[in-house]
């Protein structure tokens, strides 16, 4: 058990409490905190993992924009209070929570467990490092990278012209 | 960060995956659903990102080890990327439910009923 | 090649195409130079620093950004206070902490005390907690809006990366720098809007709305306007920034340094970054989350004595490290000014024991110019209070999104361009296609703006998709402050 | 293009269509911009030019192909590759080879000068540029056709050719019966069509059976050189039954497009075009590209004697059958359409007698005469006030001396009279006819009849022809000056129209044997809106008196006169035609098979005789007039006569068929097939879907979550198969 697995499993627990948050708070701005919680988290494991670029971004994008986002219409729709007629009929969840389990346990069973013998990371010290990405995310991937610029724009014009109520 | 497992990793990407499920299933709060997709979609990166940065698909360095790295962030890329565009499209649809009838709640929007 | 080989980061010897645009000859010698000479100078200290852990070492440097950060908050609010009054042709706080002699002789302190008895104050007031708050986010709040404030300077070198300094600064000197401040100062607004929530109030609740919808939509030109700056230097690190700021002016003239706000596009992006930045921290004009005579005192209505405290200090903390960074990125760093004293002395060497001496005094000051420049900045803050009215919601958003951030991206293909012209066909290409750049794109706004000008929406329509899903009262009531 | 000489052949093919860009795009507007006069006069400049230019390339490129030895003499200039897909593969190329240049000659040549006569005859038209633009695309089309390397071109071209001669001949289509003509045209050569598509579906199929391999073909299968190479022919030696189908079907192509018997009916009515149209379309060029066709693949023929002995037999009857109908028409137009399909025979029979070179041959001095006569009978036409009717003229040589003496020129040339044009390829084809022995089946050699029949109708043409000169340029008296009582219900040529931008105008065409009176194409309404269209005012009287045409007119009659006055003479002296085309033999036929020479039969003095008692009979019957047999009043007309007016019932009775039997066809194919069929099949299909869906539809809760969980249990499940089971079971790796 050395520091750095300390360190990760510190961070793990606390991201999968909030996961675990996200689902089980009733008032969806809770949920929406433990949101941002898992978020910034886990952009530290991406930290972990090397990927200092896509850290930052994570957290400047999902923590910083999206949740926000999320935060402000909730506020806005007045959906803050815990929802009181908001109880869901148990067996649904219970065969919910159970299916859950099931595919938690199958993946890691088949797919987790025949991978663990892989400790050593191979890639680069500086893989993540903005250079790296920017290299290849405007040369190998400049295309996909246009496209998705194209999608950002139709998403804009989609959510005004659905947020509008006048145009 | 030479000695954690992948497996950990994974694992963890895999819990917050199945937790987002779950929650997808059992929440009635629209918005709160969408915030389960968003965990599952980060699920998803950090399993893109344990994979690029171990790597066991490609066993031999080099070109083709230098691609699957990059490969990995890439995806991670453009994952955040259309989330962006799905949240801001999706939040627009809530609020216009929302104006047309003056509540939020899935089991209510059955409309669709056969 | 391996991937080291393929992406050396800028700290190493060959730097990236952007960067060699702006090369001249001597720079590097020069900071060779300088680095040599502290060497000479500082070994003892430098050996001690040296010999620490590396993890005392950086907690050292933590403390030396955060308890600074933490005693000047007082002192920043007994010089707005001062300021204020003085622009506004009134004394102010002078009384506290006079002593009085059994002569009657006083010894004044200009009131340097009042901040303290504040702070007293605030810390023994009664600390009300209202009844229906959501009680963890109306706790956890303030700390959130304090947090960033403070993790925002990690990445500011307030010294030169030589020497001494070069080990006491910055906290982390990531290679994502500037990333980092976007993203930290992205969180910014959680305390806000959760403030706003938690304390059950609909007034606060406004004030978390038009905070979050504020930063969202300033930030943008925020970073668009940052991305200028990170073409112009070829790297994200702020020491590079301030390095690529020591260089010749425009490449041409040696002596003086390059300060991206000397350069046209630089001073573009300054004046974005400026006004967003004011925004960012909520400040007058912009202060609309806290605007007291809409609404009563925004998202920290329902917050008394320390909550209130914290929100208070998160507050000016923040404004002193945006102060911070826009010196750090814009105005050279910790340069006290923007001439190159050792590139002087090489070219003059008759007055090469002034300059070098200039030089030391330089370096030595650093830290002392950074800070001048911080204050400098909270003092342009508090003298826009002192000036502007503040702005109708409405005017808050067309600003963001109708003028600011169409001027960042012209700004941005403007610096694309001028920089691919300059490493193609030298610095006075650069700068014609910089300039013919800077016209078109010019002339394309101004006609964008002449033709949409007919279309703005209506002022009702503004209110009610601002307040939309708000009981009906307060619709009536923001549309009473919209209508103002 | 590496210097080859024979790519300034693009340029033969992209002048024409240069021009009738040019047209298409600025026509109007140029004549718009510069007032009528000039505008079409410089239009009318712009629109000759470049054809001929490209007779003059064609000349140079003739030139370059003659320094040539002759076993080399077939250049095939590749532009681009159109199709290419693994088993098929058709590039963009042309032929450069004796029998295209003599076509493009001809094309070109004729065409110039037909263009050049256009000039002055549509001075009037106001729709000037979009007459020039069909005309110039026309000629573009049809090189095409003789240039394109491959059966896919030459289809390309078959089309454009009948596309434009459908366009041409509704110019005026204001008029109905024009419209009419146009569609009748359109539809009849459909038919043909249809047979040289499945031939060339047969011809794919069988050299395709022989891999894709096949010779030097990587899938060339519709290139000439492929399709005339030795290994093909003897493919086609190999199975002699699908080679004569292929054979027949092409020819059934042959007879739609050059007009053969089953399919000669729309080529008189394509007579209500402009007379240009008709002398460079249906006289000189499109109407051949049948014999062309046949030229091109003799191989095929060749190998099948029946085919030849078909193509013999339908060329000698359509040629008699034509003849005897041209003494029924008093409209002069008419007269030559009839000698054309006729001539046309002729050019049949020798090709099914396996003298595929006379045929050409006969292409080529008809093209000469026939355009004489029909650019003549247009200038008639135009110095009468566009009155068609034989039976008006009378005397008109005084009046018209050049172009009288110029149809005379062109009369005895068709009637064969040595040593005009016409008699010596009209004596190549019977002889070829009478001493081939190629077309034989059944022991019978059809050629020698074929040969036989043409003898004969060889002295027909020599009569009506004289009919018609002796009624048009000599005669008793100037006809027009007495206006008969009954009014004719004979056609004209609608030009007038032009002088006054069509308004309202209208003329009756065809009235008696139009193109269809039994509404073939249009309801009734239509045809009675069309009959109250006012009868136009510039009509004959007694104070007309014709004038000559202009320069622009006369000079290309006169040019032509020259060619079909000496032009056979010099083609045919030392057998120089037949070697230009066939160097060294045919494919198959031996040189004896068919040396054209008949043993014991006195074919020089036979068919000179034949020609001069024709123009003899001829003269006895018309010496003074038109018999009162043929005068206006067509109760009285004579049996005979009334029924080749009516081309003997053949056209109303193919029309009717055509429209009864389609007609019922089409019922059936609506009521039986598409009502009670597909329409059963579509909505059975449709309600069962719906019962279907109104089962499943019970499925749909329409709440979210349940849809979500119902996914989430599926996709356990699928990964719980997969991953676990399947792993057991080694399934996956």
């Amino acid at each position: 058990m050395t520091s750095n697995q300390l360190v990760f499993l510190m961070l793990a627990g606390l991201a999968a409490l909030a996961a675990v948050g996200v689902v089980a708070f009733p008032s969806p701005v809770r949920s929406a905190i433990s949101l941002v919680i898992n978020f910034f988290i886990l952009a530290f494991v991406y930290f972990t993992l090397g990927a200092q670029m896509l850290g930052i971004t994570q957290i400047l994008v999902y923590t910083g924009a999206i949740m926000v986002l999320f935060l402000f219409v909730i506020m806005l729709l007045n959906l803050g209070a815990p929802d009181a007629k908001a109880k869901v009929s148990g067996w649904q969840t219970a065969v919910a929570v159970a299916l859950g389990f099931g595919l938690f346990g199958i993946v890691a069973g088949q797919v987790i467990l025949p991978l663990s013998s892989f400790t050593q990371p191979r890639s680069a010290i500086d893989y993540g490092s903005p250079q790296a990405i920017g290299q290849t995310l405007f040369t190998g991937y400049v295309w996909p990278f246009e496209i998705t610029s194209v999608l950002l724009l139709v998403g804009i014009v989609g959510s005004i012209l659905l947020a509008k109520r006048r145009i | 960060m030479q000695d954690v497992p992948l497996s950990w990793y994974l694992g963890l990407g895999l819990f917050m995956f199945s937790t987002g499920v779950v929650g997808v299933v059992i929440r009635r709060n629209p918005v709160v659903v969408f915030m389960c997709i968003e965990l599952m979609l980060n699920a998803v990166n950090l399993t893109f990102l344990a994979f690029a940065r171990y790597m066991p698909a490609v066993l031999d360095a080099g070109e083709s080890a230098r691609s699957a790295w990059m490969a990995g962030q890439m995806m991670v890329i453009f994952v955040m990327a259309v989330a962006a565009a799905e949240v801001a499209v999706g939040l627009g649809i809530i609020m216009a439910i929302y104006r047309l009838r003056n509540e939020i709640d899935l089991d209510e929007m059955s409309a669709l009923r056969g | 090649m391996t991937p080291r080989e393929l992406y050396t980061s800028p700290r190493g010897g060959e730097k990236s195409w952007v960067g060699n645009a702006f090369l001249f000859r001597n720079v590097e010698g020069q900071v060779r130079r300088r680095g040599g000479s502290q060497r000479v100078q500082s070994r003892g200290r430098m050996e001690f620093l040296q010999s620490l852990h590396p993890a005392v070492l950086a907690l050292i440097r933590v403390l030396l950004l955060v308890l600074p950060l933490l005693m000047l908050v007082p002192g920043l609010i007994w010089w707005e206070r001062r300021l204020l009054s003085w622009m506004q042709d009134r004394i102010g706080p002078n009384r506290t902490g006079t002593i009085t002699l059994k002569s009657g002789k006083r010894i004044g302190t200009f009131g340097l005390l009042q901040p303290i008895a504040d702070g007293v104050k605030l810390f023994f007031k009664e600390d009300i907690t209202p009844k229906s708050v959501d009680r963890v986010i109306y706790f956890i709040a303030p700390g959130l809006a304090l947090f960033p404030a403070f993790a925002l300077g990690g990445t500011l070198p307030w010294g030169p990366p030589t020497g001494l300094w070069g080990l006491l600064t910055p906290v982390a000197n990531i290679d994502i720098g500037i990333l980092y401040v976007l993203a930290i100062s992205s969180l910014g607004v959680y305390g806000v809007v959760l403030a706003g929530y938690a304390s059950n109030n609909k007034y606060s609740l406004i004030g978390g709305l038009r905070s979050s919808a504020q930063l969202i939509s300033y930030e943008l030109a925020m970073g668009v306007s940052l991305a200028c700056v990170v073409m112009a230097t070829g790297s994200l690190r702020m020491t590079d920034m301030v390095f690529e700021q020591q260089k010749a002016l425009w490449g041409v003239v040696p002596w003086i340094q390059n300060w991206f706000i000397f350069t046209p596009f630089g001073f573009v992006s300054f004046v974005i970054f400026l006004i967003c930045m004011i925004a960012e921290t909520n400040r007058a004009p912009f202060d609309l989350p806290e605007a007291e005579n809409e609404i009563i005192a925004g998202y920290h209505t329902e917050y008394s004595s320390m909550k209130f405290a914290v929100f208070f200090m998160g507050e000016y903390a923040s404004m002193f490290v945006f102060g911070g960074i826009i010196s750090t990125v814009f105005l050279g760093g910790y340069n006290l000014m923007p001439i190159n004293w050792a590139i002087l002395a090489q070219d003059l060497p008759a007055a090469a024991g002034l300059f070098n001496f200039l030089d030391q005094a330089n370096y030595t000051l650093a830290p002392l110019g950074f800070l001048l420049k911080c204050v400098m900045g909270i003092s342009f803050y508090i003298w826009l209070r002192a000036t502007l009215p503040r702005l109708r919601y409405d005017q808050l958003m067309a600003l963001g999104w109708k003028v600011l951030l169409p001027c960042a991206v012209a700004n941005f293909i403007v610096v694309a361009i001028w920089i691919m012209a300059t490493s193609l066909y030298g610095v006075l290409g650069g700068l014609i296609a910089g300039g013919i750049a800077f016209l078109i794109c010019g002339v394309l706004y101004l006609n964008v703006m002449a033709a949409t000008r007919g279309q703005r929406s209506s002022l009702e329509k503004r209110t009610l998709v601002l307040t939309d899903g708000i009981g009906t009262d307060q619709r009536n009531q923001v549309e009473l402050v919209e209508t103002r | 293009m590496n210097g080859n000489p024979f790519d300034l052949i693009w340029y033969v093919l992209g002048l024409p269509l240069a021009g009738f860009l040019v047209q298409a795009l600025f026509g109007g507007a140029v004549i718009r911009a510069l007032g009528p006069a000039a505008g079409r006069r410089v239009m009318g400049a712009l629109a000759v030019l470049p054809i001929v230019a490209a007779f003059g390339l064609g000349v140079s490129l003739v030139y370059n192909l003659i320094q040539l030895d002759p076993s080399s003499r077939n250049q095939v200039v590749t532009l681009f590759d159109w199709i290419r897909i693994p088993s098929l593969w058709v590039p963009f190329e042309l032929r450069v080879d004796p029998l295209s240049m003599t076509m493009v000659l001809i094309i070109t040549g004729v065409g110039a000068l037909i263009h050049l006569y256009a000039t002055g005859y549509m001075a009037e038209e106001s729709d000037y540029a979009r007459f020039f633009t069909y005309l110039n695309l026309f000629i573009a089309f049809m090189l095409i056709l003789v240039l394109g390397n491959n059966l896919l071109m030459l289809f390309i071209g078959w089309e454009g050719v009948g596309l434009c001669s459908y366009l041409l001949i509704g110019f005026w289509y204001k008029d109905l019966a024009n419209s009419r003509a146009g569609n009748k045209a359109f539809i009849v050569n459909r038919i043909g069509d249809v047979g040289l598509v499945i031939a060339m579906f047969l011809l794919v199929s069988l050299i395709a059976s022989q891999g894709p391999s096949f010779v030097f073909s990587e899938g060339r299968f519709l290139s000439y050189d492929v399709l005339l190479s030795q290994s093909a022919i003897n493919l086609y030696v190999a199975n002699p039954l699908l080679t004569t189908v292929i054979a027949l079907c092409l020819f059934v192509g042959a007879c739609g497009k050059s007009a053969q018997f089953p399919l000669y009916l729309w080529l008189p009515d394509a007579m209500a075009g402009p007379t240009p149209v008709s002398a460079l379309i249906h006289a000189a060029t499109m109407v051949t590209a049948g014999v062309f066709l046949l030229n091109r693949l003799h191989p095929i023929f060749e190998a099948s004697p029946v085919a030849g002995a078909v193509v013999a037999m339908i060329g000698a009857f359509t040629a008699a059958f034509a003849a005897l109908i041209a003494f029924g028409q008093t409209d002069i137009k008419k007269v030559l359409a009839y000698s054309t399909v006729s001539q046309l025979g002729f050019m049949f029979i020798a090709c099914g007698a396996g003298a595929y070179w006379a045929g050409m041959f006969h292409v080529t001095t008809h093209a000469f005469f026939k355009a004489l006569l029909f650019l003549g009978a247009g200038a008639v036409i135009h110095a009468m006030a566009h009155e068609q009717d034989m039976r008006r003229y009378g005397k008109l040589l005084k009046y018209l001396p050049i172009t009288g003496a110029t149809m005379l020129v062109g009369w005895v040339a068709i009637a064969g009279v040595p040593p005009f044009a016409g008699f010596w390829s009209k004596e190549a084809i019977l002889g070829a006819g009478l001493g081939n022995h190629y077309a034989e089946a059944a022991n019978q050699n059809w050629g020698m009849v074929a040969g036989w029949i043409g003898l004969g109708v060889a002295a027909l043409t020599a009569m009506y022809m004289t009919r018609l000169t002796w009624l048009t340029f000599f005669g008793p008296k100037e006809q027009w000056r007495e206006i008969p009582l009954v009014d004719n219900g004979h056609g004209h040529d609608h030009a007038h129209a032009a002088h006054h931008d069509h308004a309202g105008h209208g003329g009756h065409a065809h009235e008696d044997h139009g193109p269809d009176e039994h509404n073939f194409f249009y309801t009734d309404a239509e045809v009675a809106a069309r009959a109250e269209v006012p009868a136009h005012h510039h009509e004959l009287d007694q104070t007309h008196t014709p004038h000559e045409v202009p320069i622009s007119m006369w000079f290309p009659l006169v040019v032509l006169a020259i060619l079909s006055l000496g032009g056979g003479y010099v083609l045919y002296n030392g057998h120089l035609f037949e070697h230009w085309l066939y160097p060294d033999g045919l494919a198959l036929l031996s040189k004896e098979a068919v040396e054209g020479h008949p043993a014991g039969i006195p074919l020089l003095q036979l068919s000179i005789g034949a020609a001069l008692l024709g123009i003899i009979a001829g003269l006895a019957v018309y010496w003074r007039g038109l018999p009162a047999k043929e005068g206006w009043d067509l109760s009285r007309w004579s049996p005979f006569r009334r029924a080749a007016a009516n081309q003997f019932g053949y056209d109303r009775a193919m029309v009717e068929a055509g429209v009864d039997g389609g007609g019922f066809l089409a019922n059936f194919a609506w009521k039986g097939i598409d009502v009670l069929f597909i329409d059963g099949i579509v909505n059975g299909l449709a309600a069962a879907a719906a019962r279907l869906g109104g089962l499943l539809r019970t499925f749909q809760t329409g709440y979210v979550r349940s849809y979500a969980l119902v996914t989430l249990v599926g996709v356990v499940a699928l990964l719980g198969y997969l991953l676990i089971v399947a792993q057991r079971a080694g399934a996956m790796p």
